[in-house]
């Protein structure tokens, strides 16, 4: 393997990364945005589209089932808890939150146990993306390419939507300020649960990706939680920007921390989220200045 | 008269047994096991062997089992142990899952002279420097499953390795010993590197780190969750075509193979028990597992099978308490379902063989394991045990 | 006493304070007038050092203190009331006052003494309450007091400091003609020695109290002279005074 | 603002006695469980000091506490420095860790400061992991235990060693109590009800905020010298994230802001999870189920929500018995 390729196979490590944590944190800042609704229990919604996809999958004998399946299911839960517990909690400030949402992480858990038991599991890529592609001479497992592709359509749609559409516009004056955009006229509640029903979707969907490369266990959803807090910290809460931003240092700084400075590696992220704390209080682009 | 007697009595002890067993138990064991945690698999599958070994010699009804969850915690596995030995005295412990814990109960099973069978911890100094009178292992010890490898890979034409292993202790002693012998046998070790252990799930940057450096072959040491993630991340990057994957066999357990899937085909691993050993022994064994919880069994499930044995065996010897128990297991001695095992009495581990193995496609498309090599009666140097 | 020279603060392309300078004589009364949106109150946030200057300078005793950030310049004697109230809801009026005192005399760190139970710190809240008429409302929790009585606690904490300069913003805005009158009171009660900057839209007030008066509009300082030089003033009078012409 | 009321005092009184009184009567494990609940207390003592009173919601307090439990074990086992002395340095050094991390995290809010202090505490855990010195995952063992011979006592001694820590939990308490009824305490109430006022009238909030923590902190460190010496061993799990999340768990079951809550939710918290643990392996259902009711239930948790009552009905008879107070006017009036 030539030099050049190297570097060139980590920076797809990096951006497969960044992609898989963009899916992850674009829902749970933008629902904080939103809603000021710090959900932990995100990650449990992460495990939960895992868990989903790979019994489509398993069922149907395709992978696209769950695929499909994965951000419905997951978002009628996101339902559920925001009829049932969230809508309740959004005045009821962060710490509050963090600590429902931390007893829902508990309850996640242990229903997983006893619906899908102790041990991994896992399911295999669709046959459109098994083996491997070459592009510019570097060879890359195909389905990685696909993250990074879905990744990056969801990015995309997701800034068009913002930047350029009525929707997108009422999402961001609530953001601004939601006083302000009800006496607008904007009908806040109706988007908030939108949004909340989007986020959870794309959790689910990232679940669902991420299965056939990782595999699915009870506290899969607690391990990715706190990458996906720091991300989400890191870029600033409630801002697409801000959840690019964040997913993109976290994802390279995690690929290329482990390549040149092995030992340590799993310092990196946290030093990283201290260091733009301390010298950015609210994040590197906070939604509200 | 007298035969009516007896009968009378004996219908009168079990009623007693079958009312409650608790009362007319001659012995307390205490079950030190994960059952809940990442390790909660394990520590019920240790669990159920253990159960196995005791209904075959049908002395269900003479044990008295206490269960305590260790949640993969040292302090949790020691205060649960010492609720085991001081409140509920039982006469021997088994487990723990995890060399943490093993660790953390190490000075309190020794001081209070309480025989522990381990069933799986495999940490190198529970059996050599910090070895103790009363800690008798029958699963295995890191660098025993690891060290016969470096020799029999070099035999089969293999030069140089890349090693991987999670950053923590058992990954490190797994490592060590499989590199120390595949050095000495005139190996090569082109490149090592340690995953943080537990966080990491994308192994995308050390393959291709890995495939840089261009090996006959790579080395490793996972087990659960980072297993899978690794052996199919290990053929999504196609390093499997070229660069066949060995390790501690603990990667390609039948505990986790079917989530594996495809990706598991041709790894190799070296392990003290498979389930497909063909010996009589064994085949009663997997049967019987089979029969009664509807699996095959892993090597998890040997082990307690074999703790529960080792237990049986003592008894049967005439131990009656617990330093006598502790006295009578390291002279056990038998044909478990993994082939001859012994206790070596300079450091109370077992010697047992090893076994290399494929993983490989049956004839149902279900995976299963092909026996390739076995290395005899494995034997750990003292490393420091004085007994 | 207090002084600004060539104080700049632009919001992106909006300059909200344009090339403000001025000074304060000790003892002396400012009034600031001016319009909506004329940037007292981000005039008064950069006095006070909430919001830094884009340029210029703000000196207190003749000393700069514009890179000293908020505290810093309360610990030398400048003290804010605001204009939307700044108070600690959950806590009685007493504790407020108390939090304002222990702090300016240096009590806050006490651990082995409450401040609470102090004699010399119950006396300056005891001023300080008097000075303000709340005397009899010390144990009432700010959440369940009128908006009134609010307004007099915000002037209580920032008095209760012993300041030598006082900002105060908009004092007596949203209260009924009743307190208006008593804060009249309550500025002749002052001491000589203090320097007063308020920014006032009660006329009357401004009139009564003012040594001298500034007037802003769009961010610059437009007037400056006697309360009877504004009144004469016929470009005060054309861009603020006529609302005042009216009361009058 | 914090007031030793008779309802705390009672209560604290009760529990002690119900403690000391337990520890006579119950078997070996009991006495465990007696040792576990007053560490978790000092624990969550030492949180609900910055967390309830400061309103600075830390998740590194696990992390605190296992500094406080590696400076104990490391000294005594690596160094064999006199166990006092190293009981000492135990918790100077968590107060050095907590100082730092309070200076360093000030000026971070809400979910910031909660990952922020998350951050710290991580990085903890991280070196503690790969330090082989300390020995990595695999912990320290051989901790001992306070020499208190020359007192005629033997810490060894499973009653005495219980009853040291039921003091030691009752006398953070006392000093919880101090720091929060002196000015120091009243100011760091201020901060949690208005930082921008504190900081209007003089205040260095940040220096307030550190040393609140590194008070906070020296309690941690104490409570984790403590169990280093219980469990006479030591490891990183003691400083996992999850840890922190229990103890703040504890302490909003308990009653967040009370003082004496953190103590009722240790004491129901380690028996609960005790039988509850010996019953079925997912305790974890119950524990998140019993903890979203405390939060939905209003969030004041077991003894927050008696004190409540109890204060409203004082307040009551007091408004009859003639203090003045008038009517409540509802203004817009917005929190900066």
């Amino acid at each position: 393997m030539s030099d050049w390729s190297y570097w060139a196979v980590q920076t797809l490590n990096g951006l497969q990364l960044s992609m898989l944590l963009f899916l992850l944190s674009v829902g749970l800042t933008v629902i904080f945005g939103l809603l000021h609704f710090v959900n932990l229990a995100h990650g449990a919604l992460y495990a939960l589209g895992a868990y989903i996809g790979i019994s489509a999958a398993t069922a149907t004998g395709s992978y696209w089932a769950g695929f499909a399946a994965a951000p419905v299911v997951v978002a009628l839960t996101g339902i559920l808890l925001y009829l049932g517990l969230m809508k309740r909690m959004r005045r009821a400030g962060p710490m509050n939150q963090v600590l429902v949402t931390l007893g829902l992480i508990f309850v996640f858990v242990d229903i997983f146990r006893l619906v899908w038991g102790d041990i991994a599991i896992g399911t295999v890529e669709p046959a459109l993306f098994t083996g491997r592609s070459e592009l510019f001479g570097v060879v890359y497992p195909t389905y990685r390419l696909f993250i990074i592709g879905l990744g990056a359509l969801v990015m995309a749609v997701l800034a068009l939507v913002l930047s350029r559409t009525q929707l997108g516009a009422m999402i961001r004056a609530g953001v601004d300020n939601d006083q302000m955009a009800a006496c607008l006229g904007v009908n806040v509640e109706k988007i908030f649960f939108l949004v909340f029903c989007v986020g959870c979707a794309l959790a689910g969907l990232a679940g669902a990706v991420a299965a056939p490369v990782f595999s699915a266990h009870p506290d899969m959803g607690t391990e990715i939680l706190i990458s996906t807090l720091i991300v989400v910290v890191v870029g600033g809460m409630g801002s697409l920007r801000g959840a690019i931003a964040g997913s993109f240092l976290v994802g390279f700084a995690q690929t290329f921390g482990t390549v040149l400075l092995p030992h340590v590696a799993s310092l990196l992220i946290y030093a990283l989220l201290a260091l733009v704390l301390v010298f950015r209080p609210t994040g590197l682009f906070p939604a509200r200045a | 008269m007298i035969k009516t007697v007896t009968g009378a009595l004996v219908c009168a002890s079990f009623a007693v047994a079958a009312a409650g067993p608790a009362s007319a138990a001659d012995y307390k064991v205490g079950m030190l096991l994960p059952y809940s945690g990442v390790y909660a698999a394990l520590g019920q599958d240790i669990d159920d062997g253990f159960m196995l070994a005791l209904e075959e010699a049908g002395m269900v009804d003479q044990v008295e089992m206490v269960r305590e969850d260790t949640e993969v915690k040292p302090p949790v596995g020691l205060a649960k142990t010492r609720k085991m030995v001081l409140e509920d005295q039982v006469d021997v412990l088994v487990g723990p899952v995890s060399s943490g814990v093993l660790g953390a109960v190490r000075d309190f099973v020794d001081q209070t002279k309480t025989p522990l069978i381990v069933a799986n911890a495999g940490n190198d100094a529970a059996t050599g420097e910090n070895c103790s009178p009363y800690i008798v292992r029958v699963s295995f010890s890191n660098s025993q499953v690891n060290r016969p490898m470096g020799q029999w890979m070099v035999d089969n034409g293999v030069k140089s390795v890349y090693t991987l292993a999670p950053d923590y202790a058992a990954g490190q002693q797994q490592i060590t010993a499989f590199a120390d012998a595949f050095k000495e046998a005139g190996g090569e070790v082109v490149g090592q590197e340690y995953t943080p252990f537990r966080t990491t799930q994308d192994f995308g940057p050390y393959l291709s780190q890995a495939q840089s450096t261009n090996p006959d072959a790579v080395y490793v040491f996972y087990a659960g969750s980072e297993a899978i993630n690794f052996v199919k991340q290990y053929d999504a990057f196609g390093l499997k075509d070229n660069t066949t994957l060995y390790g501690s066999g603990f990667l390609t357990s039948p505990l986790y193979v079917d989530a594996e899937g495809p990706a598991a085909i041709g790894v190799i691993g070296s392990l003290h028990y498979i389930p497909t050993l063909d010996t009589p022994e064994n085949k009663a064994f997997v049967e019987a597992v089979q029969k009664k919880y509807d699996r095959v069994p892993s090597e998890y499930t040997v082990q307690g099978y074999d703790a529960g044995r080792s237990f049986v065996e003592a008894i049967k010897s005439g131990a009656t308490d617990k330093e006598a128990i502790a006295k009578a297991l390291p002279t056990v001695s038998y044909t478990s379902p993994r082939g001859p095992v012994s206790i070596d009495p300079a450091t109370n581990n077992i010697i047992q063989n090893v076994y290399v193995y494929e993983t490989v496609e049956g004839d149902d498309g279900k995976l299963t394991q092909k026996l390739l090599g076995t290395v005899e009666n494995v034997k750990d140097a003292p490393n420091g045990c004085e007994l | 006493m207090l002084e600004a020279r060539s104080l700049n603060r632009a919001f992106g392309s909006l300059v909200v304070t344009k090339d403000v300078s001025f000074a304060l004589d000790k003892g002396e009364r400012r009034v600031v007038l001016g319009p909506n949106g004329a940037g007292k109150t981000t005039l008064f946030n950069i006095l006070a050092g909430e919001l830094k200057p884009s340029s210029g300078a703000v000196l207190m005793g003749g000393r700069d203190i514009t890179a000293l950030a908020v505290a810093a310049r309360a610990r030398l004697g400048l003290a804010r009331s605001y204009q939307k109230n700044n108070l600690f809801g959950e806590l009685t009026v007493r504790e407020n006052l108390a939090l304002a005192v222990a702090t300016a005399r240096g009590a806050a760190g006490w651990i082995m003494r409450d401040t609470l139970s102090d004699a010399g710190i119950a006396e300056d809240v005891r001023d300080a309450a008097l000075a303000v008429g709340l005397t009899e409302m010390l144990d009432v929790p700010v959440d369940a007091v009128s908006y009134g009585v609010r307004r007099q606690l915000e002037v209580g904490i920032a008095l209760s400091t012993r300041p030598s300069v006082l900002l105060m913003d908009e004092p007596t805005s949203g209260v009924g003609p009743g307190m208006i009158q008593a804060f009249h009171q309550l500025m002749h009660t002052l001491p000589r020695e203090l320097t007063v900057l308020i920014i006032e839209h009660d006329m009357d007030l401004a009139f009564d109290v003012a040594d001298r008066i500034t007037v802003l509009n769009y961010g610059e300082v437009v007037f400056e002279g006697t309360p009877d030089e504004t009144r004469g003033s016929p470009m005060v009078r054309e861009i603020y005074l006529g609302e005042w012409d009216a009361h009058a | 603002m914090f007031r030793q009321s008779l309802l705390k005092t009672l209560t604290v009184l009760a529990i002690l006695a119900a403690a000391i009184a337990y520890t006579f009567t119950t078997g070996y494990f009991g006495k465990e469980l007696v040792i576990e609940a007053a560490t978790l207390a000092i624990l969550a003592i030492s949180l609900d000091m910055i967390a309830g009173y400061g309103g600075m919601i830390s998740l590194c307090h696990g992390a605190i506490f296992g500094v406080g439990a590696y400076t104990y074990a490391g000294l005594t086992v690596l160094f064999e420095v006199n166990p006092f002395l190293a009981f000492a340095a135990a918790i100077v050094v968590s107060a050095a860790f907590a100082f730092a991390v309070g200076a360093v995290t000030a000026r971070t809010h809400g979910i910031f400061f909660i990952m922020a202090t998350l951050a710290f505490g991580q990085m903890a855990y991280v070196l503690v992991f790969e330090n082989k010195a300390l020995g990595g995952d695999d912990g320290l063992a051989g901790v001992p235990r306070l020499d208190v011979s020359p007192l005629g006592l033997d810490f060894n001694n499973s009653v005495q060693f219980a009853l040291f820590a039921v003091a030691a939990a009752a006398l953070s308490y006392a000093a919880a109590a101090w720091v929060l009824r002196s000015g120091f305490g009243r100011t760091l109430v201020g901060i949690r009800v208005n930082e921008a006022r504190m900081k209007a009238v003089g205040l260095t909030v940040w220096r307030t905020k550190a040393i609140a923590f590194a008070i906070s902190g020296a309690l941690a460190g104490l409570g984790g010298a403590i169990a280093a010496q219980q469990t006479m061993f030591v490891s990183p799990e003691l400083m996992a994230w999850m840890v922190s999340g229990t103890v703040l768990m504890v302490v909003i079951f308990g009653g967040i802001g009370t003082l004496v809550g953190p103590i009722v939710g240790a004491v129901v918290w380690v028996f609960l999870k005790h039988e509850i643990s010996s019953a079925t392996p997912y305790w974890h259902i119950v524990a998140g189920t019993v903890l979203i009711i405390t939060i939905v239930a209003g969030g004041r948790g077991l003894y927050g929500q008696i004190e409540y009552m109890v204060e409203r009905r004082r307040l009551k008879r007091l408004a009859a018995a003639g203090v003045p107070s008038t009517a409540t006017g509802r203004e817009d009036e917005t929190h900066a």
